[in-house]
């Protein structure tokens, strides 16, 4: 059999993905006024953040934005040792799922100025803002203990 | 052993070069509930939702199904994709239907969209050709579609004035259909004369690219009794989808052998023998106008190297004997992901009698078309009105 | 995006690196480019058709194919476009011209570029010659043949 | 408001009446995807004695971002025999395309598919395949990928119930070895739950032994209708229960700590297949764990034990070789994923138990089989389909 013959090369697309008016809502409360909007769905009442414009347990349409937090907890967390491209931080960073204050769902996010082995479930946190804020989820810096 | 499938309502979202009012999933959201409040039920009588979108890097996320799943009603219901390119809006329909038809579920949403201005089209499209032989020189669909239009034309003597006019009627049918994104009053003239893409295709040969989603409730025969008795249905009465090649021996883009098959198979589950006249209105996949001849012969409207006979003898104008594409056709809008399910949305529609300004008056038994990959999968949906 | 407009929407990329195999068939295939300057090609047993590029399977009768041969470079155009659509990340800048070659005895198509001839000149079922790349500078890809020009 | 599927019975009687399993390596890096595919449809030809004209209807299963080949089922379709046939394709888990392949033949419209897939993780990655499936607003910015989120889903998992990383090496510990007995396995390994605690920390609580491989791979089933089966082998595996299901997207909307989707899926399959008591009904059962911690989950959504006992399951042996259901004796995926065609290889090898063809890993007089399949981040779906020797 002949030897291996490989071709390396990549797949480059430029995007301008539509945000929606829910993530669109997110992004323009954290560009703006540095706050977390959620969604409060109009039938089960619960308020999602980031919010989504459809209620998946009621599939109808949500526009009921509410502002969450800025605090929450951390229900659940993971150091990332393992370096890939593409990743919010050099590894090892800590990524959290989060429950904000007053919403019922979590959010995933980066924890920042705080020891990695120091991170518990329970933990308080809250958000620190990028000075330069340009309506991208990286306007939030990340989350530091309370 | 084979259930009886109808379908019960259909759903289109208004489809634009660019949708910057919703995100994929919210797009889709729009077409199924559509559907939904079509056929008058709710989720709760859907058992299960099966989606289909063309290439992921169209919105350059993998498994678009997943990121859609609570927006195309599947949550906590059976949910899969299908994705066999630019046939898959009918691939899903046809999906939809192996559902009912199965016996394993009563109702059954079929979902299919695309977001094209998220990307780069082209470069997307691009990705379909094999990177270590052919994708450094592609351009997309057209270019390959240009090889298709070469070879037939040459073939059977087409001209480019009579590849034109399907560019011009498609245009003008489309001014009837609210869903259209071309609504052109064209001449033969601007067509040949606008400038060329991919020889010998035209820019005004060519669709467009699109926002668009697309969705279809189907039923099994029990439950149309049932609970559905007072309104007009689609029966489905034939559903082929047959693949071919690439770049298999004495390939000739000529000659459609995967349509030709696929028709004749659905032909014969319905009954049909002389299509040109037991059909009462096609709705093709023509992406390109060259393609409206080729894919007529391929469903047996006329002869072999008719088409462009066909097209001269206005046989396929909304007052000719066979109707074609009064939807204005794909030339008129296309989403890749739900195109080809629009045209079985259409097909339905026109036999339910609810295609409003765009009705083929009495149209009873109604064909929708679609083909993809590298002009290699063909599909054929036939639907009646009648059991 | 100006301050107090909404957020409409997110710019960004995808990108993805690859590492794509050859495989049995194109690896042989590109092993007769660079180290002969030949076209293989390869004979289905049962349809009898020649396949070049030669690949170990006939996709149309489903079988294996054990007859492999060299076919003259040069051969038919069969189907050609002239690019003229744009677009970003294209590699060719339009206009080109590429096209479906058969190789004089072959039943499957080859695409390559079409060049040395003006765009109106170029014709279905003109005769093309593969212009090759010097044998050194060859790397075993679909550019060891430059591009095909017509044969006078 | 979820509507039960109706029983099976009553339906055309489908089975699995043979495999073909490209075993699974790091790399083939010789091969082009068609290559491997082609082999596996060939193993699978040879296992039934059939000839590919003897196939009506042709259902793949492949991704194009992880191919770098949109419509990927181009460059496949030859290699897999579908020249001329009718030919559909599912982007997702392998299980998918056999679910529906099963419905295209109890449908009627045909009596025999072939159900494909095929992976070469080697010419991308999975942190591109998995990574790729995150939106990109809210989860591409975090970095997310199948490593990340199945960490932070046995984070949620582990700290609700008290499971501990010992517990989930456990389940290392018997895949690995497990997979000993399977030829077409690419990680067996001898190893003691300290080997797996002191393997390289990737994301807390996942080590590298506690997450799947990447590999190459392909494999093929083919499905038969009652009548045919019979005619095509002596041992078809009957399909009597199917299910499908689907949860929410976003990983922080959804409850991480159970698996609603994969437990609705089974529901749905052991009512139909009239399956009362998992653990002692199902004979064996392959499943399709990306993480250690995902096989506890399952367990647990699969009804084997209650809810939080996955960590008591395991430690209590019956989920090995030898106890009351053993689970994964391939080896799962923790020993080999190529992923999509995973899902197949679930399907073939819970197919070869109940055959009895299942060689060194062979569970004895194994009637039922359990094979579950899972796709997206944190297993989003998951579908899970019974086989069984007799109906």
């Amino acid at each position: 059999m002949a030897e291996a013959k490989i071709m390396d090369g990549n797949i480059t697309v430029p995007y301008s993905w539509t945000t929606g008016p829910a993530i669109g809502a997110f992004l323009t409360g954290m560009r703006d006024d540095m706050k977390l909007v959620g969604v409060k769905c109009s039938k089960c009442g619960q308020v999602v953040c980031p919010p989504r414009d459809v209620c998946p347990k009621c599939f109808i349409k949500n526009d009921d934005y509410v502002t969450v937090g800025p605090a929450g907890t951390v229900v659940a967390f993971s150091v990332i040792h393992l370096p890939n491209d593409d990743q919010p931080a050099e590894p090892p960073y800590t990524l959290a799922l989060i429950n904000l204050d007053g919403a019922d769902t979590n959010l995933v996010y980066l924890l920042g100025d705080v020891d990695p082995d120091d991170v518990e479930h329970g933990m308080r946190v809250e958000p620190v803002w990028k000075e330069e804020r340009y309506g991208y989820l990286s306007d939030l810096k990340h989350f530091k203990p309370l | 052993m084979k259930k009886n499938v109808a379908v019960i309502g259909t759903g289109q979202t208004i489809v634009k070069m660019r949708r910057e009012d919703v995100d994929f999933p919210g797009l889709c959201f729009e077409a199924a509930s559509a559907a939904l409040q079509d056929a008058g039920v709710t989720l709760e009588d859907i058992d299960a939702v099966v989606f289909g979108s063309a290439p992921e890097y169209f919105e350059g996320v993998n498994a678009p199904e997943k990121w859609c799943l609570e927006a195309s009603g599947g949550y906590l219901k059976p949910h899969f994709r299908v994705h066999t390119g630019g046939t898959v809006g009918a691939s899903t329909g046809i999906a939809g239907y192996y559902h009912v038809a199965s016996g394993m579920y009563d109702t059954v949403l079929a979902i299919t969209g695309d977001k094209l201005s998220e990307g780069e089209l082209q470069l997307c499209l691009s990705t379909v050709y094999d990177p270590v032989f052919g994708r450094d020189f592609a351009c997309g669909a057209p270019s390959a579609v240009a090889m298709q239009a070469r070879q037939y034309q040459a073939k059977y003597g087409i001209t480019d004035e009579q590849v034109a006019k399907a560019a011009v009627y498609n245009r003008k049918n489309a001014q009837n259909n609210p869903y259209a994104q071309l609504q052109l009053d064209l001449t033969v003239e601007q067509v040949l004369s606008s400038p060329p893409i991919s020889t010998p295709i035209k820019l005004l040969e060519a669709c467009p690219g699109s926002d668009g989603a697309a969705a279809m409730v189907f039923t099994s025969e029990d439950n149309v009794k049932k609970k559905y008795a007072d309104r007009p249905v689609a029966w489905v009465k034939g559903v082929s989808a047959m693949a071919e090649g690439t770049m298999y021996t004495y390939r000739s883009w000529a000659e459609p052998i995967a349509l030709l098959t696929a028709a004749q198979r659905a032909y014969y589950q319905c009954g049909i023998t002389n299509p040109r006249k037991q059909l009462d209105v096609v709705e093709m996949y023509n992406a390109f106008a060259v393609q409206d001849l080729i894919w007529a012969e391929g469903l047996g409207l006329c002869n072999r190297g008719d088409g462009g006979k066909l097209i001269d003898s206005g046989a396929m104008y909304m007052d000719g004997d066979i109707p074609c594409n009064p939807s204005g056709g794909v030339l008129s809008a296309n989403t890749i992901g739900a195109t080809a399910m629009v045209r079985q949305v259409e097909a339905c529609l026109q036999v339910m009698g609810k295609a409003d300004k765009r009705q083929v008056p009495g149209a009873k038994t109604a064909l929708a078309h679609g083909w993809g990959g590298a002009i290699q999968f063909q599909t054929v949906m036939v639907v009646s009105n009648r059991l | 995006m100006a301050e107090n407009e909404p957020v409409m929407e997110n710019l960004g990329r995808r990108l993805v690196p690859y590492h794509w195999s050859y495989g049995d068939s194109f690896t042989e295939f590109f092993k007769a480019t660079k180290e002969r300057g030949a076209i293989l090609a390869s004979r289905c047993p049962v349809c009898k058709g020649v396949m070049a590029p030669a690949v170990h399977m006939c996709g149309r009768c489903y079988c294996e194919v054990d007859e492999f041969f060299d076919v003259p470079d040069e051969g038919e155009l069969v189907a050609y476009t002239v690019v003229y659509l744009p677009f970003p990340g294209q590699p060719n800048e339009p206009p080109y011209c590429y096209g479906y070659i058969h190789f004089d005895g072959a039943d499957t198509m080859f695409p390559h570029m079409i060049k040395e001839v003006e765009f109106d000149d170029i014709q279905m079922g003109m005769r093309v010659k593969a212009v090759w790349e010097d044998p050194d500078k060859r790397k075993g890809d679909l550019f060891d043949i430059k591009h095909f020009k017509p044969i006078e | 408001m979820f509507l039960e599927v109706k029983a099976l019975q009553g339906l055309r009687k489908v089975a699995v009446v043979g495999s073909g399993q490209v075993a699974s390596k790091e790399a083939y890096r010789e091969s082009f995807v068609a290559e491997l595919v082609r082999n596996a449809v060939h193993a699978a030809l040879d296992d039934t004695g059939l000839t590919i004209d003897d196939i009506d209807t042709l259902v793949g299963c492949g991704c194009d971002m992880m191919d770098g080949r949109s419509i990927s089922s181009v460059f496949t379709l030859e290699a897999c025999g579908g020249f001329m046939k009718e030919e559909t394709k599912v982007e997702g888990d392998g299980t998918q395309a056999v679910y529906y392949a099963a419905m295209r033949i109890m449908s009627g419209a045909f009596d025999t598919a072939l159900v494909t897939s095929y992976s070469k993780t080697s010419e991308s990655d999975p942190h591109y395949y998995t990574g790729l499936m995150s939106e990109p607003f809210c989860m591409t910015p975090m970095g997310l990928d199948y490593v990340s989120v199945s960490a932070l889903q046995a984070d949620s998992y582990a700290s609700k119930y008290g499971i501990t990383p010992e517990q989930a090496a456990l389940v290392s510990v018997k895949n690995m070895g497990n997979a000993g007995n399977n030829p077409y396995a690419q990680r067996k390994m001898d190893l003691s739950v300290q080997d797996v605690l002191g393997s390289k920390m990737l994301a807390t609580p996942l080590r590298e032994l506690d997450l799947c491989p990447s590999s190459d791979g392909a494999a093929a089933v083919i499905l038969a209708a009652e009548g045919r089966a019979e005619m095509i082998t002596d041992s078809p595996a009957w399909i009597t229960g199917l299910g499908c299901c689907g949860d929410i997207y976003y990983p922080g909307q959804r409850d991480l700590t159970e698996l609603a989707s994969a437990r609705k899926a089974a529901e749905q399959a052991y009512k139909a297949a009239g399956v009362k008591k998992p653990l002692k009904d199902i004979d064996v059962a392959e499943i399709t764990e990306v993480c250690s911690y995902h096989e506890l989950m399952l367990y647990e959504a699969l009804g084997f034990c209650g809810d939080g006992g996955g960590g008591k399951l395991i430690e209590s042996g019956k989920t090995e070789m030898d106890g009351e259901l053993p689970v994964n004796p391939s080896g799962g995926c923790l020993a080999s994923n190529p992923w999509m065609v995973t899902g197949i290889n679930r399907v073939a090898e819970a197919s070869l138990q109940v055959s009895g063809r299942a060689g060194e890993r062979q569970v004895k007089g194994a009637g039922t089989a359990l094979a579950h399949g899972a796709d997206g981040m944190a297993l989003q779906t998951n579908t899970v389909i019974i086989l069984a020797s007799s109906v």
